[in-house]
């Protein structure tokens, strides 16, 4: 079934994310996606970056010939520091994210079910190998997750579902989910549609969703 | 822009709430907030639980909040030393709650509070009286006693320098409870002796991120006295 | 005199024994001990349990170390990665125990380990196949694992600069695993890029106090490659 | 009974202790007595004192003149700070207490019993209100734990027991007593004499402890 709809590039998810953080906020933002959302906040909204391998503070790449050796993310890329930034160990810094003192962390996802469930470190449950970092830290720490990614695999699979089949990152997790489709929030009601690209019905995304999804009440009522 | 710093100690302590639990930073006369305890007690909550090292002396600071019935309860380390006159007056009238804890218990509750750590084992009091009817347990053939974390409403902290992001220093032995405190509050504000610019601080020195900071009032208060 | 400085890397090394538990340093390519995973290698000691964030990458350094058949265990966060082939080989092969931790809990119980709490309890995990087979207890409404510490019999620290107490600071996002795990070993070894005179560094700006550690050595190394 | 030796004063005290602390050693030194040991290890013998309250290399107590208002110590005197020091907050400083980093702790003490047990924070199981400080952490976390006291109280009773009568700081963590009559190791065995001031007796020692002394092996042999 093909519509008439817009589908957001990796680039435009980004962008869509960084809309919605206030200034003011501590962020993490994973690999993948999530690290592209930094180049969307605007310069004049303060938003001071974490990265978990003792980075609080952290500005855009380097131009290439300005790389601090010395100054990588936890994606491994070379960053810069904005003035006001600071150093720390590991343990100081997942403090800051277990003792909740982080106000968001946007992550990739495998899955993310109705509940707020997350599976984003192993895609099979016989992997006696995978590798978790800090997700399962900042999923269970931040004051809010946010999830970015594409609606469904290249498989076409809906990677919006009524309980994760993959091994969990953490139980009950996830607030908000940003996909190349729609913003949908995840209540004790289960997936609400805030936002859907321009041209696309719900029912379509419906059709590409594996769990039910609801408009807001206000638009119900 | 973010900017942290208050033009005033009432601004400062603004939205303190009656029965809050207030931690108080200081080891000695050293990082004392004294102007943050002072406007506490202008501003009035009552009913507040006290988490410090000591219990006060003579009748200013600390002393002073709790002389004026203030304070329901303390939670401290070392209540009893030279000139702590309102504590023994107050805990003899049975109008103060007592809860004693040692010392280093004292400051990894604080720092577990901050940490996202709700509990962890420690040997110290095991076998003591300030580890009766605390769970024990046997880890490589030595015993330990279960501690909660303690986290605040409200950290009053003395800082040396501080800039508009909140990030601290200290000096020398005034880095003390107060560095952790700033960890383990819901609102922690900072009474600090010098303001820096953003970037003045350098990174790889900064003690106190300042993610930890809720609120920065510049008093140049002067050397702890005493 | 207390001077930690050795002369060489084999010095640096010595009595490093069959069976050992190894802290190494490092997140990515930076704060990783090089010269000392080297000397480790020509030191020979085998059987080892190795602590680490990655399982190593290409076929240097901790890569090396594993390909020639000395490490029994790793215990790390993120084994997989950009060029993990030496780890990918011995795993299959089954020639290789793995032990996965969340980071931020391996960063505790390294942590833990060397401030004396055997244990603590931590949300991460909880729910998770990481958190199987480990007791659960609720606090306040929130469910959480029981974690043991990590303790070490050597680790391998990379610093920017030290003085012969052993005082160490490092370098940017090269403090990581280093500061923690420098408390965690019984042995701890320090391989400096810069050797300061004593009272050279900042008494403010220390990260880790010659008190933790055991041996340092200047390995000039240069800046982290790739 | 009289008999005619010696009885060391505080100083002497504290000096004897000094005598048996080796360069190279990281010391907390408790209030009283045993911060007057301090004074007695040669400027030539490094040893690292630490103070609970977050400093490590501390020097000795400064000139009337050249005081640093913001540099006290655990005993809240003013001291210096030695080259190679370092500052550090509350939580650290327990860490290497509590840690096993301490080489050695010495403290006062109300009792010290044959097993080791220390009575040094409450006079009576009464006090509702006693003052624990850093006593309990220290004395479960040094490697070492030696006391250094009086041999008896002031109204003659001995500080050396079977079992401690007052509250506990910590079980069996006592290895050595200094006191101004004796030096006595806490073993397995229990309380075995190392040293007597000049001109008192074993027996006379013995008169004065009120638990069972003994010999070093080597000298009953």
């Amino acid at each position: 079934m093909m519509t008439d709809h817009q589908i957001l590039n990796r680039a435009q998810m980004a962008a869509r994310v960084a809309q919605d953080i206030p200034g003011g906020w501590y962020c993490n933002l994973g690999i993948g996606i999530p690290t592209l959302i930094a180049d969307h906040i605007p310069a004049s909204r303060e938003v001071v970056l974490h990265s978990e391998n003792g980075i609080l503070g952290m500005g855009p790449a380097p131009e290439p010939d300005q790389i601090d050796p010395w100054l990588i993310n936890a994606g491994k890329q070379h960053v810069t520091l904005h003035p006001g930034g600071s150093f720390f160990h590991h343990a100081d810094s997942f403090a800051m994210i277990r003792g909740g003192h982080i106000d968001l962390c946007v992550l990739g996802a495998f899955e993310v079910a109705e509940n707020g469930d997350l599976a984003n470190w192993a895609t099979s449950a016989a992997d006696a190998a995978p590798a978790v970092g800090g997700a399962m830290d900042l999923a269970v720490g931040a004051k809010r997750i946010w999830v970015v990614t594409e609606h469904v695999t290249k498989d076409g699979k809906s990677k919006l579902v009524e309980r994760c089949s993959y091994p969990l990152t953490a139980l009950g997790a996830v607030s908000r989910i940003y996909t190349n489709l729609a913003v949908v929030d995840v209540t004790p009601q289960g997936f609400v549609v805030r936002e859907m690209v321009p041209g696309l019905t719900f029912e379509a995304l419906q059709d590409r969703t594996a769990a039910r999804l609801h408009l807001p009440e206000n638009r119900n009522g | 822009m973010i900017d942290k710093r208050v033009g005033d100690l009432a601004a400062a302590l603004e939205g303190v709430g009656d029965g809050a639990t207030v931690m108080v930073g200081g080891f000695g006369s050293v990082g004392q907030p004294n102007a943050l305890i002072e406007a506490l007690i202008e501003q009035g909550a009552r009913d507040l639980t006290i988490v410090a090292n000591n219990a006060g002396a003579g009748r200013v600071g600390l002393a002073r909040l709790m002389e004026a019935g203030r304070v329901r309860k303390i939670i401290c380390s070392f209540p009893r030393s030279a000139g702590s006159v309102v504590f023994e007056e107050l805990f003899k009238a049975g109008r103060l709650e007592l809860e004693i804890v040692p010392q280093g218990t004292l400051a990894e509750r604080i720092r577990a509070a901050g940490a996202g750590i709700p509990a962890f084992f420690t040997a110290t009091g095991y076998g003591t009286r300030l580890g009766e009817n605390k769970e024990v347990r046997e880890f490589r053939g030595r015993h330990y006693i279960l501690e909660e974390s303690l986290p605040a409403d409200v950290a009053l902290v003395e800082a040396w320098r501080a800039d508009r992001w909140g990030n601290c220093v200290y000096r020398k032995s005034g880095r003390n409870f107060n560095a952790i405190m700033a960890t383990a509050a819901a609102l922690t504000i900072v009474q600090t002796q010098h303001v820096a610019a953003l970037g003045e601080i350098d990174p790889e020195a900064v003690v106190t991120p300042g993610i930890f900071v809720d609120r920065v009032v510049h008093v140049p208060y002067g050397d702890p006295q005493g």
